[in-house]
């Protein structure tokens, strides 16, 4: 445990240090969303319709975005061999790392949700549960993302790459909380699609971990 | 002192291939401890390979390193836990204090229980201790990575050309800090481009040549 | 119960289906084929001129 | 990790012998594969009776099932060659991963391709976002990950562990797909036969589609052979025995 700690407080006050970052893919996030309107037009309802489509693309693709530097740095200034070869077991350092990124920028990016609905003109009704959804999918894409960084950081230009790697496995979040919002506008009945999020939820944060740290080793070699 | 006896170190018909080169092939020996293994070679003739061969980092293309007798890919981190590597790069945190970073080595590994700030003073980093690494010389940023040795209690030492960019009083210290090591049963592995003065401590040679 | 090979109204969607498996699979069986022919040329070619070590 | 089969495992491994036999097994194969193929394609597209409710449009089957059930076995055969490179570093295990890659690739297009041909004129439309395709859509962008991962990192043994570790996370897609069918209200249709002793369809429709499993099957490791014979030629060109190779033939 005191290892998963560590890894969450380095990589907190890492992003405290570099807080611009942190501000650019909000930005980055905010300004996918406010694409999709524009390039829409003006039609509110249908905006509305695709709200929850939109939210869930754009935190995605942030995701995608932040998570590659996570590793990357790690592995340019040497730090991951000393991860590797540290006394602790690698996929409890990669675990700690993950709640560290999700917590930089999964949480943030929960923060902001609400008010980016707002502008696109979503009941609050579906509001609470596509942040319901959010807040359960979000660890998942940055568990599933530090696989697909893992496996792609030792490559100089590995970010097309990452995306052909790991938006495959962001697919059936996105599907299931999408749906689920759908259900829960319709009336119809979602623990199904809840229940799902959360097996997702605790399936990656239980295993992720442990290709992540294979990975890494053979990045690294 | 040591917290472990350190057992032998033995490398039996290692061979490394990078991309489609081979780099070395039937490369054996044995390192006793209170050994010190001082590899040399030009560029490219694979020093790196073989040091993160036997630091466990990379997969050797054939044979064996057996630390105490067992293969060190099935010790896995107990082989780990008896190791102090350091690099080619640092493993220094950019935006990290150098406090930030010494305490975030002790975090790693386990060692000697020592003191930062008696650390900081003995790497010559007075002064700095609230300064992010990155604005640290190259020089300065060299010894922060070695300090990890100063708290080592890991039997075996594997450090990957460590005084580059050092002044010769910094060369001077961590020469004697390896001495001292391998006086007191350690072992050292390590990889110089410079002439070193390594008396008073049992100095292995091997030189890699380069393929053909 | 033959049936002339006839495939009625549907015969545009059946026909569409096979060719293109038809040349999908004949790709993928003749590619790797040539790729062989020519690696085994190149390889020659390499060992005579002594790039190839032992 | 030592196994009793561990023996056999390298002995069949040894890259020379191998190569020798696939050299002499892909025409063998690729031939009874072609011949079963024909055999049942001429009787499913000619002698076997329309289907009641699909008309002759049901004849896609022929190709489309095979295919689709290639996309997952490949995977599998992928994955379990991933799990021996990885913990035993076996070198066939690593090539084996991608020469069953390409092949897993093409029969998954080809069963998404005959998919929506066969849907237009069964739902009317060539598309739709139903589990099962879509899933199947996700594995064909699992197969070029595994490809381009492989191809992007120069070191061929590294490329193929990472490769190996990517191929083992994506093998959670295979169960899904093919259970999507049972899981959710699919428009797609259940499988077309569970057991031999009550499948879904009748059995004059049923045996040329078996035949054409055989030679789908025996073609799929021709290929399989030939791919794999290229690699490891590749990588081994520098060994004694491509030496002989070369210079004598097989």
């Amino acid at each position: 445990m005191d290892a998963v700690m560590y890894m969450i407080r380095r990589e907190l006050l890492l992003a405290f240090r570099q807080r611009a970052e942190l501000v650019n893919a909000l930005l980055f996030y905010s300004f996918i969303v406010v694409l999709f309107p524009l390039a829409i037009g003006a039609n509110a309802k249908l905006i509305a319709t695709v709200a929850p489509a939109i939210i869930w693309v754009a935190a995605l693709l942030s995701v995608l975005l932040s998570i590659d530097r996570t590793f990357r740095s790690d592995f340019e200034d040497g730090t991951l061999e000393q991860l590797i070869l540290s006394d602790h077991p690698l996929s409890l350092l990669v675990l700690g790392k993950i709640l560290a990124h999700w917590l930089v920028s999964g949480v943030p990016l929960l923060v902001l949700t609400p008010l980016l609905t707002l502008f696109l003109g979503l009941d609050a009704g579906s509001s609470k549960v596509l942040m319901l959804t959010l807040l359960l999918g979000t660890p998942v894409l940055s568990a599933a993302g530090a696989i697909g960084v893992a496996l792609t950081v030792g490559l100089r230009r590995g970010g097309i790459l990452l995306a052909l790697l790991v938006l495959p496995m962001y697919i059936p979040v996105l599907l299931f909380a999408t749906v689920m919002v759908a259900h829960a506008k319709a009336g119809a009945p979602v623990a199904a699609d809840l229940s799902m999020l959360i097996a997702f939820l605790i399936l990656a944060i239980t295993l992720a971990p442990l290709p992540t740290a294979a990975a890494l080793k053979v990045s690294v070699s | 002192m040591l917290s472990n006896t350190c057992p032998s170190l033995t490398v039996s018909s290692l061979a490394a291939v990078r991309g489609e080169t081979r780099l070395f092939s039937d490369l054996s020996f044995v390192l006793e401890p209170g050994q010190l293994l001082f590899i040399q070679g030009g560029n490219g003739c694979g020093k790196t390979s073989l040091l993160y061969i036997l630091a466990g980092l990379r997969l050797a293309e054939t044979g064996t390193v057996a630390w105490g007798g067992t293969d060190i890919t099935q010790l896995g981190k107990q082989f780990h836990q008896q190791l102090c590597f350091v690099g080619h790069q640092n493993g220094v945190k950019a935006e990290l204090t150098v406090w930030e970073n010494i305490q975030g080595f002790q975090s790693l590994k386990t060692g000697k229980a020592g003191d930062i700030q008696a650390c900081i003073d003995t790497l010559g980093l007075a002064g700095y201790e609230d300064s992010l690494a990155y604005q640290l010389s190259s020089g300065q940023q060299r010894r922060l990575a070695l300090s990890r040795l100063l708290f080592s209690s890991q039997p075996l030492w594997i450090l990957d050309e460590p005084f580059t960019s050092l002044d010769k009083g910094s060369v001077r210290f961590f020469e004697s800090l390896l001495v001292a090591h391998s006086q007191q049963g350690g072992m050292v592995i390590l990889t110089s481009h410079q002439a070193l003065d390594l008396s008073g401590s049992e100095a292995v040679h091997l030189e890699l040549e380069k393929a053909a | 119960m033959f049936n002339d090979f006839n495939m009625g109204k549907y015969a545009v969607y059946v026909w569409s289906s096979y060719g293109l498996a038809l040349i999908v699979l004949v790709a993928s069986y003749v590619i790797p084929l040539l790729q062989h022919k020519k690696q085994l040329r190149i390889l020659k070619r390499q060992r005579r001129a002594g790039r190839l070590e032992q | 990790m030592k196994f009793p089969f561990m023996p056999f495992l390298h002995r069949i491994s040894s890259p020379p012998r191998f190569y020798r036999m696939a050299c002499r097994w892909i025409p063998r194969l690729g031939w009874t594969g072609l011949i079963f193929m024909l055999v049942g394609l001429v009787w499913g597209l000619g002698f076997a009776p329309p289907d009641y409710q699909q008309g002759n449009a049901f004849r896609i089957m022929y190709i489309h099932v095979p295919s689709a059930w290639l996309s997952l076995f490949i995977y599998t055969v992928m994955a379990v060659s991933a799990v021996i490179a990885f913990v035993w570093r076996i070198k066939l295990a690593e090539v084996m991963i991608i020469a069953n890659a390409p092949i897993g690739a093409t029969f998954t297009f080809l069963a998404l391709v005959t998919g929506s041909i066969w849907g237009k004129p069964m739902w009317g439309t060539y598309w739709v976002w139903d589990p099962r395709l879509t899933f199947e859509l996700i594995l064909l962008f699992q197969y070029f990950g595994v490809i381009a991962l492989y191809t992007a990192i120069t070191d061929r043994r590294v490329g193929a562990r990472a490769a190996a570790i990517l191929a083992m996370v994506g093998i959670v897609t295979v169960p899904i797909v093919h259970y999507s069918v049972v899981w959710w209200s699919s428009l797609h249709q259940g499988s077309s036969f569970k057991t031999l002793d009550n499948p879904a369809i009748a059995w004059s429709m049923l045996v040329p589609l078996l035949i054409m499993f055989i030679g789908t099957n025996l073609f799929y490791l021709a290929v399989v052979f030939l791919r794999s014979r290229n690699e490891l030629l590749l990588r081994e060109k520098q060994t004694a025995w491509v030496g002989e190779i070369l210079d004598k033939g097989v």
